[in-house]
């Protein structure tokens, strides 16, 4: 199953991507497939990283569904 | 009536505060965030804003029906900017109506510190010899 | 800088609130009073403020001077309208300018609470069937 | 001596003039002196009042001096 992982601010200069495309086995829960990420670009576990499934932050227990929208992000910095 | 709202162009504080009066309320309370010159001494060239969008858009809705539900307000208009701002320019703008001032005053105050804390946009500080993306607070969110 | 005025014109609340902006701050925290359609049921038509000007002056210049005192603030901007408000036009401005968002809360809520309590400027409400001076809480001011 | 004493708002309503002139004699501590003016315009009772000299809010202990400019008006109701 595919998924599009989106990057912005900082993670996506470490990546030197806004989006990527992955492949996971299916049923993959969301703590696994955001573990595999970060062993894919280890630079990003130099940052403290949030993680949202469909827009919504990420507890890790979602299961990941082919066509999901995973992002990968430092603490916010708004406002 | 409450909105929030993400742009690019340039915020009018006063404008914002406008939209969310109502009949009986007597008194709004504004936060306006601006770029700040110097952060820690480092004088700052501009600041650059950037958001997961719709996502922010999600988490702005959830903080404004959230303020509603914990503070007796009537009215919230929250509005960020995005893209590059220029020293003193404001980036966000949360403008709260309540019939009895103290309300707004906390709720303006909650809703500044959880936008901080929840609404997946990101600044980058840049100096006249490096940038810097700024990350929040590592407590922030699970 | 510090400021506070009174004035018959119209008060902007955006332009007042970039007054007190100063380098080191990122924030400012503003209170917009308006004029409500309606107070405790009843439909006002327009209000009229008077001040016992050169006394409401002294008296502003103390607050902020004891704003100042009491709270780690870097400046305030006050400014008063006079004469005759239509419904949803602004009576008074304060804005503040803090290092930390905090202090400006904090003392932005002070100012209008001891604004209302110790400057000497009166408020008619005019209604369709008659007018009144409206006299703040007794407890005021001994 | 001679002062000013200035209304405000319902009071000027009251007295029916925003200024008046009276005579104290000398040495009038203030609460004295607004006393007759109360006294003066009985009216003026109905209302709560506060009670400043020379723009400053009174004691009521101020010695009054010749040409000082006193000021009777209703608990304040600006912002």
């Amino acid at each position: 199953m595919k998924v599009s992982v989106l990057f912005f601010g900082a993670t996506a200069d470490v990546i030197g991507e806004r989006e990527i495309n992955l492949e996971f086995s299916d049923h993959a829960k969301a703590s696994d497939a955001f573990s595999e990420i970060v062993n894919k670009f280890p630079r990003l576990a130099n940052h403290k990283l949030l993680f949202a499934v469909n827009q919504e932050y990420a507890s890790g227990d979602e299961i990941v569904k082919d066509g999901d929208e995973l992002a990968v992000f430092t603490a916010v910095s708004g406002g | 009536m409450s909105f929030y709202e993400i742009t690019t162009e340039p915020l009018d504080i006063g404008a914002i505060a406008r939209r969310v009066v109502p009949v009986n309320c007597g008194a709004i309370v504004t936060l306006d965030g601006f770029v700040r010159q110097f952060t820690k001494g480092r004088e700052t060239e501009y600041l650059v804003y950037e958001a997961y969008q719709p996502m922010a858009l999600k988490e702005l809705e959830k903080l404004v029906a959230r303020a509603h539900e914990e503070f007796e307000i009537e009215n919230v208009g929250i509005v960020h900017r995005l893209g590059r701002l220029e020293i003193g320019e404001t980036s966000v703008v949360i403008s709260v109506a309540s019939p009895h001032r103290r309300a707004a005053f906390e709720a303006c105050e909650w809703l500044i510190k959880e936008l901080k804390r929840t609404v997946p946009i990101w600044k980058k500080e840049v100096y006249a010899d490096g940038e810097i993306w700024v990350e929040g607070d590592s407590q922030s969110k699970k």
